[in-house]
This record gives structure tokens, sequence and C-alpha cells, in this order.
């Protein structure tokens, strides 16, 4: 839908250069009014921000959303507790088997369901490889970012194997919707766990080639040391989480404060940086995947017999009442909060998306910086637009 | 032995006696003018093709394989697609100069065709002055780039062409530098007088250390001047969406792109002359049997390939390494490539005077 | 502090608060006139609640006890105590209007375009209230129980 | 000359990180083998599509051209987007009783996520999830699909 608002109007026909600048709003003497997308290689997607600049200095930025909005709070409260699943799949198209765990998560708080330990341990495996296909993404895309281009390409080899072991067991590569309240839908492919160790196998290495090709690359480390800095109390302020929040040293991992499904009886460590700059929040990502890997080692021979799936009725119904689920995601904390009158639809449901809150931040964390340095920043945020839109 | 040079001089004569001097004269430059542009052409498409096959290798992907055999036409059926397109003029641009901007980075490329020897004996102008031509003539591309960003009326052209003006006014010093201090070491600014100062051996390995880092400092400043990356910063993608030529379409799009190419192949030929011998074939001091059978090769096989071993090097620093940020860009040249390379003339210089080179 | 340590402290400070202890976390409401400050206390005191995980709008116009009701729901937890507390604001459906937290809580801001975008709730002295996803001229709330979009939503 | 050393060191480093990632780049550069390019659709005859994977919705007809669909309308109940409508009709059982029974299994494929709650939800597991993904066709019209086979029934003992 084609938005006409005034700060949009910067086509004029003055020259692009001086203060006269007819509809940037507020512009002052110097200052340059730049529309960053929507269509914009550095905003994967169609998140557009309003630049303000001196010369090559950001001012301010401004977020101006809601360009794949489609309401799906509003969707949700028309489906049941088994259809509305599926359609947080379409937030964070990058973790949608996260989101779908929350939602799950939720739905059984309500129901008071026990989860067989074998769902479980399928839910968790399934989480994890999602976090490590998700963080391969990024890791391209923010190379992407910076000008490295070879770097997406191998990232995406691997995150291809990710999703054609995906495929095999869920039945499909991205949106798989594999969770339906009271475990997984169907039982793990016969082949899952030898395909799983052989990546996991293979994916060792290849952490180190990317260690090699952008971690330890002099130009990347000095186009993200001390950019776009936010501090724990800003992050805190701002609502930040995930790996956002973890450069900057809050500790906010879910998996770690209120663990769910196996979380508490695997090991692995909460990644901890404490610069707070693009570097760290990039270097916490980086340690997570092998931490992924790690939480995968460590389950994939221990999958327990049992069902997969608990006995639930055909048609669910919520008790009255309020329920709340946390659940890390790629990029956060996701929150799931159904309100509920009793019905077979939710009456009300919020979901709490990590990247709406930690867009927030990009404001303060850009000012003063270069053009150059918002695509550093933008990159570690590692936003997913329909995730902040919904 | 088939050669170049045998070719040029038998053209000449056989002009000079069947026309009055004027007559061949103009005639030459006819002649001139249109290898040149047949060149140009030539070059692009290779160019690209090449580009996009060494990116698609190191991308672990296949690249172009659709269009002729192997996709060898690939860059020709684009070239079809961008002549066929409207060549858009945005509304508020600058018209005159927004056209006018393409022909000026391209007649700057060719012009430094000039003095390139690109075999033995095949050379359009050996001026006395060549070196120096070269790094006076390639300046005049950022007045085109500059012309385009600023006309077209288009924020994201106009960083992009400031930040170009920028970049290649500093490192067009440390590049001068370089070439200055082969120039010491030659002992002439003219180009066939600088090769056949490498009949014995390439002054990158004759020159001791200094010499190759001048051969690095000039590598990097050239990827800089030609806006290559990792120093892309005038049409950074995912900053400034496409820089300068943001606003361009077309053929005049296609001129802009080919220019960039026909740049590179420019100062990798300066580069291949200054530091690599030209067309001088590889010769090891006494080995008398080796340095005979590399004189087989023709002169024009040892230009180019040197040429392109460059060309692929300045491909192969683009796909591996991220963009540097405008002021970093600066400070590498202004922090460290300046003082080296002035320290470098210095020592270069020392070497000369003693005679210590090989 | 478990719920009980909560509840004790919040009782010093609103004796009338009305506490449900029926969910998960503790939950408390308070009158939209104190909301601020103790908005402010929740912040700065006893209870260290530095994170606001959550900034939503209910709309109860669909049920029979609610058609003029409209509640604001804050989930909070603190990072230093990692305790969590839910607190709820009734608004007047008619009329939402309600203090901003955005400079207590930065997340606010966003959170607040964004139920002021869908829900209509006008959060004074509010830096910059616009509209977050929709457009500016976009008519209506859709995530208001009476919204209707004949066009864009499908009915089962 | 601590300046000179730590500038020199700088230097090196710097250098040596750049050499590193020309050294990763430049070792898949002569390493064609690597390459994971899929020449799709050259390679559409030997390109493996796991069991599960969810394309379309389908019905299984046996030889006898006999379905399971009993048209009890739990797909339809269970789809989040309308995707699937059932008409039934009544037949006559041999016993002279009427029956519903399936007349015309409605798919839109437009609006299918491959979501699979319906096949979950189908008590006589009268439809699955085909593997066919090229479902591409000019006209939108085209993906409404009627999912019975002309003239099938059926499948006796069915319920």
């Amino acid at each position: 839908m084609y938005r006409e608002t005034k700060i949009l109007n910067v086509d004029s026909k003055v020259s692009p250069i001086g203060g006269d600048l007819e509809g940037a709003v507020g512009a002052d003497e110097g200052e340059l009014v730049i529309n960053v997308g929507p269509q914009h290689p550095a905003t994967h997607g169609v998140l557009h921000l309003v630049i303000t600049l001196q010369g090559e200095t950001i001012q301010k930025v401004e977020p101006h959303l809601g360009y794949i909005h489609r309401s799906i709070e509003k969707m949700c409260e028309s489906l049941s507790y088994r259809q509305f699943i599926y359609v947080t799949s379409r937030m964070d198209y990058l973790s949608a088997h996260i989101n779908n765990h929350g939602c799950a998560l939720c739905v059984e708080k309500g129901l008071q369901l026990e989860i067989p330990p074998r769902a479980q341990v399928i839910r968790v495996l399934m989480d994890e490889l999602t976090r490590i296909a998700s963080h391969e993404l990024w890791w391209g895309a923010m190379a992407m970012d910076l000008g490295a281009f070879t770097p997406f390409f191998y990232a995406f080899r691997e995150r291809e194997t990710i999703n054609d072991i995906m495929e095999e067991t869920c039945g499909a590569r991205l949106t798989m919707n594999y969770m339906v309240p009271g475990g997984v839908m169907y039982d793990i492919h016969p082949n899952f766990q030898k395909r799983v160790k052989d990546f996991i196998q293979l994916f060792n290495n290849k952490i180190d080639e990317y260690d090699d090709l952008v971690t330890n690359n002099i130009i990347f480390q000095n186009r993200t040391k001390g950019v776009g800095i936010l501090s724990a109390a800003d992050a805190i302020s701002y609502g930040c989480t995930g790996p956002v929040a973890r450069g900057s040293g809050v500790t906010c991992d879910i998996r770690k404060l209120y663990p769910y499904e196996v979380y508490d009886k695997v090991a692995f460590d909460e990644i901890i940086e404490t610069a707070g700059d693009s570097y760290a929040r990039y270097l916490v990502r980086i340690k997570e995947l092998r931490q992924s890997v790690r939480i995968i080692e460590q389950l994939i021979d221990n999958i327990p017999d049992g069902d997969f799936q608990a006995k639930t009725k055909a048609v669910l119904k919520l008790p009255r009442g309020e329920f709340y689920s946390r659940i890390e995601t790629a990029r956060g904390e996701f929150g799931v909060y159904i309100v509920s009158e009793g019905g077979t639809t939710p009456y009300r449901i919020k979901f709490r998306s990590p990247g709406f809150s930690n867009l927030s931040a990009l404001d303060h964390m850009s000012r003063g910086s270069k053009i150059g340095d918002l695509m550093a920043i933008m990159g570690t945020l590692d936003l997913v637009i329909p995730d902040i839109d919904r | 032995m088939f050669s170049l040079e045998n070719i040029t001089d038998s053209s000449q004569k056989w002009l000079y006696a069947t026309f009055n001097s004027t007559i061949a004269l103009v005639l030459q430059c006819v002649i001139v003018m249109l290898l040149v542009i047949s060149l140009f052409a030539v070059l692009g498409l290779v160019l690209v093709l090449m580009e996009r096959k060494v990116a698609a290798r190191m991308q672990i992907r296949l690249g172009p394989n659709r269009v002729g055999p192997k996709g060898m036409l690939q860059t020709a059926a684009d070239t079809l697609k961008l002549m066929m397109k409207e060549g858009l003029t945005p509304d508020g641009a600058d018209k005159f100069l927004f056209n006018l901007a393409p022909f000026v980075v391209m007649i700057a490329g060719m012009l430094i065709m000039a003095p390139i020897a690109f075999a033995k004996g095949f050379q359009i102008w050996d001026i006395n002055i060549g070196v120096l031509y070269v790094s006076a003539v390639s300046s005049v591309s950022v007045i085109g780039i500059l012309m385009a960003g600023w006309a077209s009326n288009n924020k994201y052209s106009l960083l992009g062409a400031m930040r170009s003006g920028a970049q290649i006014v500093s490192y067009e010093l440390s590049a001068g530098f370089s070439i200055v201090s082969i120039v010491v070491l030659a002992g002439s600014l003219q180009m066939s007088d600088i090769i056949a100062s490498q009949q014995t051996g390439w002054w990158l390995f004759r020159g001791h250390i200094p010499a190759i880092i001048a051969f690095v400092i000039f590598i990097i400043a050239v990827t800089a001047e030609t806006n290559r990356a990792p120093f892309d910063l005038a049409e950074a993608e995912s900053e400034l969406t496409a820089g300068f030529h943001t606003e361009y379409s077309g053929m005049k799009f296609a001129l802009f792109f080919l220019a960039e190419y026909i740049n590179i192949f420019i100062v990798c030929a300066i580069g291949a002359t200054l530091f690599l011998g030209g067309w001088m074939p590889l010769h090891v001091g006494h080995w008398k049997g080796f340095n005979h059978v590399m004189d087989y090769i023709p002169s024009s096989l040892w230009f180019l390939g040197k040429t392109f071993f460059l060309i692929f090097l300045i491909m192969w620093f683009r796909w591996t390494f991220p963009r540097l940020r405008v002021d970093q860009l600066l400070s590498l040249e202004w922090k460290y490539l300046l003082p080296i390379s002035m320290f470098n003339l210095l020592l270069i210089t020392l070497i000369a005077i003693m005679g210590w080179h090989f | 502090m478990t719920n009980g340590e909560i509840k004790q402290h919040i009782v010093t400070v609103r004796p009338n608060g009305v506490f449900d202890e029926t969910g998960e976390w503790l939950q408390v409401q308070v009158d939209i006139s104190e909301w601020k400050t103790f908005a402010q206390w929740l912040r700065n005191d006893a209870l260290q609640m530095d994170f606001l995980f959550c900034l939503t709008g209910i709309d109860w116009s669909a049920t029979a006890t609610g058609k003029t009701l409209l509640t604001m729901v804050y989930h909070f937890t603190s990072t230093v105590f990692r305790h969590t507390l839910v607190v709820k604001v009734k608004l007047d459906r008619n009329n939402p209007e309600i203090e901003t937290v955005s400079d207590i809580w930065r997340t606010a801001e966003f959170h607040e375009r964004e139920v002021f975008d869908l829900f209509g709730v006008k959060f004074l002295h509010h830096p910059d209230l616009r509209r977050l996803v929709l457009t500016d001229d976009f008519e209506g709330y859709p995530l208001r129980k009476d919204f209707e979009d004949p066009i864009n939503m499908i009915k089962l | 000359m601590a300046f000179l050393k730590q500038y020199i060191s700088e230097i090196y480093q710097a250098v040596s990180s750049l050499l590193k990632g020309m050294k990763t780049t430049g070792s898949y550069f002569v390493r064609p083998k690597e390459i994971i390019t899929q020449q799709y659709p050259d390679n559409r005859a030997d390109m493996k599509i796991p069991e599960r994977f969810r394309g379309e919705v389908v019905m299984t007809h046996d030889e006898n051209n006999e379905h399971a669909c009993t048209g009890c309308t739990a797909c339809e109940l269970a789809c989040p987007n309308a995707t699937i409508k059932i008409v039934t009709k009544f037949d006559t059982t041999p016993e002279g009783k009427k029956k519903k029974a399936l007349d015309t299994f409605v798919y839109h494929l437009e609006l299918c996520t491959m979501c699979n709650l319906c096949v979950e939800a189908c008590p006589t597991s009268a439809i699955k999830m085909a593997q066919t993904f090229e479902h591409s066709v000019y006209d939108r019209s085209q993906l409404l699909k009627k999912l019975n086979k002309p003239g099938s029934k059926l499948r006796a003992g069915v319920e």
C-alpha cells in the first residue's frame, strides 16, 4: 500500500545538497534526509529507515514499519489452538520452529500437559538446528552487508544441509509446522540421527573457516569494533534480548534462566560478551553456534524411546485465564501471551517478538556513527522484518 | 616468427608509401581509433565474464553456463539486453551533465590506453613522459564520477560521488609514489625505456624488498583508484544501493560498467609494465637455455599473461574482503600507505644511486 | 523474591491494589490515577523491575462483563532479583488514556506506539505518538474486537 | 622505537589476516569439486524428494477407483485457511437407508500452506501429502482442484 506521508516526499526538484529540502521535516541547514528502504539491499526485507545525516554522520534513525504487517495477532484470535501455531512460522521465518515451540509451550501450559521425554528431546534438537540455520543466514547476510559476498555462499551451503535434514523429518524446509500441542507431529526420520551427526562433524571445521574468512579479518574487525555501542543498562531499558543483550553483558538466555524442555539437563554455556559493540554481538552469535553444536552432540545419541506425542483431545480448550510462555529464539526472547475465555480459540493473543524491541535500540546505537556503521549495526541486530511487523 | 611489431611496421611503411603524409596520419588515427574501440568491447566482454567465473568458483557456484558454450556468450547477451533498454534520465537531473558523465569516464579510460605497450613495438604513442601522462589522465575519470553523482539529483549518488572524489584524490598519492620508485630505478619516464630497462630481470625481483613493497602499495592503491572492493565505497551496494550510478540505466549504465573494467585492465597493464617488465619475457640471470625458451613465447602473450594475473589478483581481493568504512579508507592511505611509500621511495633512491639493484 | 514478598512490598505502597495469584506470576491491578508513580516506584525502589518485556492491551468488549473495558497489561522482570510481575491498568474503552512509561523503560516507546496504533490507547506525554505499523490515515483500531475489514479479513 | 615496533606488528597482523582469508577463497577456487550448484531443472530426473515432503494434498485412490473419504469434514474444520471445502451428498445404501457421502472434495491449492493439519485430522487416512512441488500455472483458477476422481466411490468397509 502506498503511504503518502510528508517525510517520504524527498524527491525534490532542488539539487540534493544544502538545506533546501522540501518535505524533509525538521532538516536543519546542511542536513541530509535519506530513505534507506523499504527496498534496500541492507535492510533484508521491507524495513524503512529515515536517516538524517550531517555529512556522512548519522544524526537520527527513524524506523518506519508496517510494510508487511499482517496482524497475525488478530488472525490467531479466530484460529483454534491447533491451527494458530502454523501462523507463527510466518513471523520469524528463520527460527520458525522455535516460534512454533513457544506457542506449543504456552498451549501446553494452559492444558497442563505432560510432554513425553522423547518429544522434548526432539524439540530441543530441532530448536538448536534451527538456531544454527538462523545464525548461518545471519552470518552470511552480515558479511554481505559489510561488502564481502563470498561468506554468504559458504553459510548457505551449511544451512542447506540443515534444511535437507529438516525436510526429511518435518516435511518442509523453512516453515515446518512440526510442533503440535503435546509433542511433535511425527517421529523423527530413521536417517535423522546419522545425518545430524555427519553434519555436526563437518560443521565444526566450517566454523574455523568462518573465523579465517571473516572473524579474524582485520577489515571486518575494524568495521565492527567500537561500533554501535549499547551499554548493559540501555540494553535492559530498551528491552533487548538474545545476542544483542548478551553482547552488552546482560544475562538473558531463557534457556538458562527459565529452562524449558530438557535445557536444564544439558551442559552448555551462556555466551556473554561485555564490550557491547557490533563485534561483541557478532562473537556471541558465532560462539553460540558452537554451543548449539554442543547441545546437539549431547542429545543426538540419547533420544529416549517412547511416544513422540502426548494424548490430547481432538478439540483443545484452554481454561479461563492467562498464560505466558517465554522461549529463546535465535534472535532473543520470544513471548506468547494467551488470554483465554475458556473457548476453543484464544480471546487475545500477543506475541512478544525479540526483533521489535531490538529494533527500538537502533536509533540510540547508531547516532553519531557513519552510514557504513549503520549496516554493521543492523547486521548484528539480526532483524527479521516479519518478526517486527507481525 | 609471428610478431605484432612486423605488422605495425609494414602497415606504417605501406601507408606512408601509398598516401602523402597527412592522409597517412589521418588513416593511422582512424585505424588506431577502431582498434581501441574494438579492444574496449572485447575487453569488456572478456573481463566481465572472467569476473563472474572467478567469483563463481570462489563462491562454490558454477557461474554463467547457459548462454553459449560454458556460458561464454553470457556477457554478449547482457550487452544486447542493456543496449535495448531504455535510457532513463531522472526528472530532476541536470540532463546535460547526466548524459555527459559516462562518456567522460569512458574517454578518460581510452586516453590512458595511448602509452601502453601491448607487445614489442605495438604501442600507440610512445610519449617521453609516458608515466606522468598516465597518472595525470587517470585522474580525469573522477570528474566523470563526480558529474554523475551530482547530476543524478539522488542523494545516494551524491554521497557515492563525494566518497569517490575523496578516495581517488588520496590514493593517487601513494600510487604516484610507487610509480615514481620505478621511474627512479629505470631512470626514465618513457614506457619503452622502462620496459627496456627490465631486459635482464623485472624490477619486482631486481629492486630488493623496497620494490616488492612498492608493488604491494601500487596494487592496493590502484584497487582503490578503480573503486573496486574492498574500496568500492563509491558504489557500496549495501550502503548506497549503487552509489554514483544509481540512476543510470541501459547503455549509459553499461558505459560506467565497461569503464570500471577497462580501468582495471589499464592499471593492471601499467602495473605489469612497471613491475613485471611489460612484454619482456621472464629472464633468470645466466640460464641461457631457459631464457632462450622464454623468448619464444610471443611478447603479446607475456604482456596479457602478466596483466591478467594482476586482474585476477584484484578480483580475488574483491571476492574475499569486506568493504572498508570511509574514514578507515582514508586513514589507511594517510596513516599507513603514504608514510610507507614515502620512506620506501627514499630506500629505492638509495638503491638506485648506489647501484645496489641486480 | 517470591510472589508473597513482592506482594508485601507492593501492599506497603499501594494498600488498595487488587492482587491475583492464580497464574504463574503475581498480578496486580492498580488504579489509572496512580499508575505513573507506581511505575516509577517499581523501577527504582525495592523491586527493581528494570526489564519491561511485554506491554500490550486487551479489549474486553466481546465479553459480557467488559463492554467498556480495555486493560493495559505490563509484564516486568527484574534482572537483579529475577522475579516477574504483571501489572494491569483498567481503562475506559471509549476514551482510553494513560500516562506513558517510555521515560522509565525506553522499550515502551515502541510498544506504546504499537498499542496506540492497534488499540487506540492514547499515551499522555509520549514523545512521538504516531501510527507505527498502519498508514497515517487508517481508520479504526484492528485489534479491537469490533474491528471489521470486509476485504482483507478471512472468516472461517 | 616501541611505537615503530607496534606499527610494524600491526601491519604484519593485518596482512596475515587478509592472506588467511584469501587462502580460504583461493582454496575453493582451485577445488571445483566443492561446487554445490544444482542444475535444476536439468537434474529433475535424479532429484530426491523426501517422502515426507509436503507438496500438495492428494486423495489416494486404489485400482478400483475407490477412496476412503467419508465426507466427515474433519479436514475442513482442521484447516486454518479455508483451503478445503467438502461437498456432500446422500447415497442410498442397499438396505434402503440414506447415508451421507462425499460428492466433491474441493481443494484450493492457492490458499494452502502445507501445514499437514488436515492429513493429521483425517480419521480414515483418505488424504495425504504428495511430493510434487512444481505448482506454477498461468491462471490462478487452475489451482482449484477436485481431489476425488470422477466416478470414484467410497471403499467398502471404511466408516
